[in-house]
């Protein structure tokens, strides 16, 4: 029970150190290191030119993609050492923002289902920053029900031609590339019938419309595809193997999300420290106020250690059990709440959202608006505690209302 | 006993509904959320045509001299509606403080343009963040003007006219503390509209430079009076909450019935279905605790403190109980721009805030349970 | 909006407050008012010998069971004066305990579905509190699902013979009769082989075995049936028929849980009021008390104006609506929850059961122990959510694994 | 990095599990709720004999010199065995208090019989309902003996030795409280068993007259002692607690495997599912905090204070939610004195006072985490 890294890890952390404080973009760290919700603001810098430079640069020097095969522009670094390399990195791991997705999983789909010509001419692109990657899974009818999704591609010689509609695209604007997974066979049971290619994202009849998100920003698209045309060879996996093959997706993104997230104590703890409450008292000497700090003081630290866990199962050569999955869980719940008691303390002043009059720079009315969205992307609250029960505990399947059934004739409505 | 509306009170609820069904659909909403305009003029203009605004003001000063429970009822279905107008800043504030306080002259004057909404008025007592608390009100009056200023002020972008809690004398105590009416259209005020996390209820900060102003009430009355209007106007907004609450409700529950995942509806799944019961049973507890808030209110109740207090805490809770698990049981989609789901989640966490935080009421329900069991 | 009574409520509430004035026994008030958790004790005096003689009296006057017609031993009385009588009532009500289920459930039940000659001779008797009915209905297989019942009625010429185990029965060991359901064809979907009987609780081969619960107290039984026979005479409603007839029982009992039920509030209030806390200010002074208070506050009055407006139903001559069926899935958990909260501020004196020495004669203790059951009889918490969701929101039912299927084909494990 | 109990540490824990399965079976609880035994004594002995007494007990006072980190794998154990028998009085406390303030002659004298188990001490502090603190004890050390009572003391009624918290000095205040170790064993003690919410853990009133006692550690010193080892013995218990939060976590999921109601599986309907996915919650954060307290004290690390006030709160948590919940996924079944399920829920509530309640604990993490951020 400790936190000293084994020599070998020592040597890799001083390695990496070495060369991040001799490389990294230092003059962006006091904007990085305040990176709220809603993405990085530099200054006036265009932050996806910066973050890739700063990606091309850790590519230049073998510290991208650490986790990949080097003939794939990875590393072959062990589990643990990404892990140390995005410990040192720190804040400047907020650049990247953009890649996680290329990177965390349509790379790892592509590596494990493409063919190889296709792996070895785009994947060192994107671990270099080249191109970005976006993930077209998603549809208005398929949400928690991804399997249920309904855009078409049906066979038209050596090609594929697509045909309907993906949502919550995260990206895409920006994006060159995609994963995309569609209904081969709408006759067969649900997961049967599924078939997942890549393509560019200025293939002709692909048309993306961002999506104004209920805090008003945009980060996520709808993408329409009208008669998209597709070679075969832009196959991953076989002819309805794409469940499977979107399995591999979805694993590491469960991997990815919810690890490291901060439950949001830090912030509000902060607040209390400097609020009058109503009879002069210091928020942080009220015990109401504690009582409530030291619920998420709890959640905040747990999730921390939870995370240490998970990297000292790595560390030993072991798979992380499923402890990580109860990341996202808590800290989008206490996200949502820990906005709402902010705002609750500052009285008629927590509705006003200007940076420059409220509290903590607006950052409570922010993550107010925000935090229903953590609730809901990447498995709603109510899909990760049927994993939890499920895949943890081993709990049976909810009862299926389409086992077994065609596709098409399963009831929408 | 007959402890529910009257069958005349439910027609008239009837009524504002299909009215603002009409008049205030979310596009409306959204028009002012999305748009330059800070309110709907036109619904506001209508209100007072139909004489929802002075329902509970005497037909002496312009109203209809209906009473509180009516208002209630209309109050709810504002607040279902999401309407986009001053309402509860120049009724449930304004003409309530002058009704309670104002002058012979005052209330000739003021009631019946408040009434018919020619005239928009707001309350200005917030100067810092936190709980607003005598030691905390420094904007002074001195020889019948105002200096200083006062943030956020919900509608203080539109109000003509504001009351305002002033120090007339130094110090920190209640007892310095007076109400002044100040007319807002004249050279010794400055505002600045404010963005707020409600875009569809306006908000501004109030700068006072010698701004000429009339007491309201007797000198060193202003907190108490204050604090009254506060508990009345915690009644009439928590049937804003109620209203918005039910509706949050209704959509949710709609939607779980329309939408299917895995070949079902989704409210048929327990983890959706509860939700929504869980949502019905604040919703309920709420407006139980608001039918007494209405019958302390109509009554003049020795127990309308407890009932404000009482009511203000569970339809605050109520409302952003039900909006936020309304967003959740729409998914991803309740976090999209296009769907209402979240003008009813910034209207709930609007008005939880509006009157003071309720770590704030918690506080002042206690006291009030504490003294009448003391009593 | 108003509290006040109608001429003809305010005529009978004084004629009821009058006669309960003159015949209600005072002695016991002190006992009564102080009735909780775990029955009543009236310092030594015989509580069933007492509530036979409190409830004869008014059978005698007129004042039992008022809503039941005339010629059954009631006052043909309306349901608002039922309200008014037991508002009247108060705490003499808790001696009545042991009635409740016979006059409240068995009563309306063997009203609605037994032979009028039955009804002539028995329905008085339990007005009048000469006998004592139970309801014998839960299993030891069938909890929530209580059409997955297994006691089997057979039929031999004109009787029928029973055999099964029956749990959770209250008041069985004082009961003279019950009511008791059945499977009488276990080839049918479970809802539609269901028959019911009523029969004296000392007919042979009947055995009651009291179950002692998890706070130590034994206000239940198992009761098992072995080869006991009834004559078809005393059966209830048609064979086949018994979920419908049931459903009266349930209808009626649904009626009385949960309406008026305390959230306890007032108990948590009265002791913060009095205990001192480690910074020595009292615990009512405590924002962190002070915010529960708050909240148990709100619910204790939300349910107390609930009920109120059920009644106003009453009054007005409708059927309250579907609000009180929250009365028990609030108080169930915030008893717990105010238990759990009183032991904490107690700190290790919390732990002291000892009426002498714990703190508001340890009750917080005994509701402690008591609370879970709250939560679990006549409707667990998700069976009420779901009540109310599909009941009263109208969604749709659960998925059914036995929908449709003969009741011995349904798994079991 | 290395967040994680080593080999050698696994291998007790099994050891101790599989012992505890053997010998403390929840029969062997139940004999001790039911009965007229206030312990289970053959277990004490066995306990004793294996050397998970005094694990963390250096060799030369007669334990096995293992550390801290053993013996919270063995508490987790004793936790979810619900091992009726005083180790965290005995242990948690008693032991470590003489190991960190003991004279060597208290070391050499009682150390070797507390880790065979021949000797059982206790730690008595509570005089009032309500937190301890320095105000309310009174209990007087004058001229090497003690008078006045302590109540509740957990094992007091079987324990031999009691460590006792003082007052030397007239007032207030924490400096005029001392440590005494006092012999049981003596006419001055008369002890009264009391009625818990727990009786598979027995305590005692114990007065005191003119009772002999010896100082532990210096003069004064007595609140910072107790204070401090109130911290250590949080993270040992906080073991106990993750060890029963556990167990009626499985106990819950076995249940709602086997359990079939309409035709299914109730761990196939959300409602249930769900409830046990939130255990595994609580249950996940509470370990995790766990592991950060066993790290803090057994390397003594100048995060012990905060460590042991976060897992305080959050084993406290995590134990009641599960145990509460197991009798709730169980149904009637679970409410019944024949189930095992109010044995933990009992437990998880004693546990949950035993070191004083929530509410001190929450106020010492805001505290110290603030003293960190300060610092």
């Amino acid at each position: 029970m400790n936190f000293d890294d084994t020599p070998h890890e020592a040597a890799f952390r001083a390695e990496a150190r070495a060369w991040i404080d001799a490389n990294a973009p230092k003059h962006l760290l006091p904007h990085l290191e305040k990176a709220g919700f809603g993405g990085i603001e530099l200054g006036g810098l265009d932050p996806m030119k910066e973050a890739k430079a700063w990606q091309k640069k850790k590519y230049d020097a073998g510290w991208a993609c650490l986790h990949w095969p080097k003939e794939y522009g990875g590393r072959g670094a062990s589990p643990i050492e990404r892990v140390i390399w995005n410990q040192e990195e720190g804040p400047y791991a907020a650049l990247s923002g953009s890649f996680i997705i290329g990177h965390g999983m349509c790379g790892p789909t592509v590596m494990d289902w493409g063919p190889e010509e296709a792996k070895r001419e785009l994947l060192p692109r994107l671990a270099a920053g080249e191109d970005i990657w976006c993930q077209l899974f998603s549809e208005p009818a398929g949400g928690s029900d991804l399997a249920g999704l309904r855009t078409k591609a049906e066979r038209d010689g050596d090609d594929w031609v697509i045909n309907g509609q993906k949502i919550w695209t995260s990206g895409a604007h920006y994006s060159q590339w995609g994963i995309l997974i569609t209904r081969t066979d709408p006759d067969v049971p649900k997961h049967k019938g599924l078939t997942m290619f890549f393509l560019r994202m200025d293939t002709p009849g692909v048309r993306i419309v961002p999506i104004k998100q209920a805090n008003g920003q945009s980060g996520f698209n709808e993408v329409y595809f009208d008669n998209v045309r597709l070679p075969d060879s832009q196959r991953l996996g076989g002819v309805g193997e794409g469940w499977k093959v979107s399995l591999t997706t979805l694993m590491n993104e469960r991997l990815s999300i919810g690890s490291g997230m901060s439950a949001g104590f830090p912030d509000i703890f902060e607040f209390c420290k400097e609020l009058e409450l109503a009879d002069g008292t210091l928020a942080i000497n009220d015990r109401g106020v504690r009582s409530k700090l030291a619920e998420w003081a709890c959640r905040q630290s747990g999730l921390k250690y939870t995370g240490m866990r998970a990297i000292s199962a790595l560390s030993r050569g072991e798979n992380p059990g499923p402890e990580n999955s109860i990341g996202k869980l808590v800290a989008g719940s206490s996200l949502q709440e820990i906005a709402m008691f902010a705002l609750d303390l500052q009285g008629q002043a927590g509705a006003v959202s200007d940076p420059k009059l409220a509290a903590m720079a607006a950052k409570f009315q922010a993550q107010l608006l925000r935090s229903p969205a953590t609730r809901v992307e990447g498995g709603t609250d109510e899909i990760l505690r049927n994993i939890i029960g499920e895949r943890v505990l081993g709990l049976p399947d909810d009862m299926r209302a389409d086992k077994g059934i065609a596709f098409n004739k399963i009831p929408t409505a | 006993m007959d402890f529910e509306f009257s069958a005349e009170q439910q027609q008239l609820k009837e009524q504002a509904r299909r009215y603002l069904a009409d008049k205030c659909p979310t596009t409306a909403v959204r028009a002012i959320l999305e748009g330059s305009d800070p309110f709907d003029r036109a619904l506001w203009q209508g209100l007072g045509e139909m004489g929802f605004l002075g329902a509970a003001i005497p037909e002496e000063y312009g109203g209809l001299g209906l009473g509180y429970l009516e208002l209630c009822v209309i109050a709810e279905e504002l607040g279902r509606a999401l309407a986009p107008v001053p309402v509860s800043s120049s009724i449930f504030l304004v003409a309530e403080i002058l009704k309670a306080a104002g002058s012979e002259e005052q209330k000739q004057r003021w009631l019946p343009k408040l009434a018919s909404g020619e005239v928009i008025g707001t309350l200005a007592s917030v100067e810092a963040t936190g709980s607003v608390r005598p030691s905390n009100v420094a904007l002074s009056a001195k020889a019948g003007t105002l200096t200083g200023a006062k943030s956020p002020v919900l509608d203080g972008d539109i109000a003509d006219i504001a009351i305002v809690l002033a120090r007339h004398a130094p110090g920190k105590d209640a007892q310095g503390l007076s109400l002044y009416l100040v007319d807002l259209n004249q050279s010794g005020i400055e505002r600045t509209v404010l963005d707020t996390i409600d875009p569809s209820r306006s908000q501004a900060k109030i700068a006072f430079k010698d701004a000429a102003a009339e007491l309201v009430g007797a000198a060193g009355d202003g907190w108490r009076l204050y604090e009254e209007a506060l508990d009345r106007a915690a009644i009439l907004t928590g049937f804003e909450q109620i209203g918005g609450a039910d509706k949050a409700l209704e959509m949710g529950r709609d939607y779980a019935l329309q939408r299917f995942a895995f070949g079902r509806a989704i409210g048929s799944f327990q983890a959706i279905k509860h939700m929504l019961a869980d949502m019905y049973v604040s919703a309920t507890l709420a407006r139980s605790n608001g039918y007494f808030g209405a019958y302390a209110l109509s009554t003049g109740s020795a127990d309308l403190a407890e009932a404000a207090a009482t009511m203000r805490v569970s339809s605050t809770k109520a409302f952003q109980h039900c909006a936020k698990n309304n967003i959740q049981v729409h998914g991803g989609m309740g976090f999209t721009w296009a769907m209402d789901c979240h003008l009813y989640y910034r209207r709930s966490n609007l008005l939880a805030v509006s009157l003071g935080g309720l770590n704030e009421w918690e506080d002042k329900l206690i006291d009030r349970l504490r003294a009448k069991n003391a009593a």
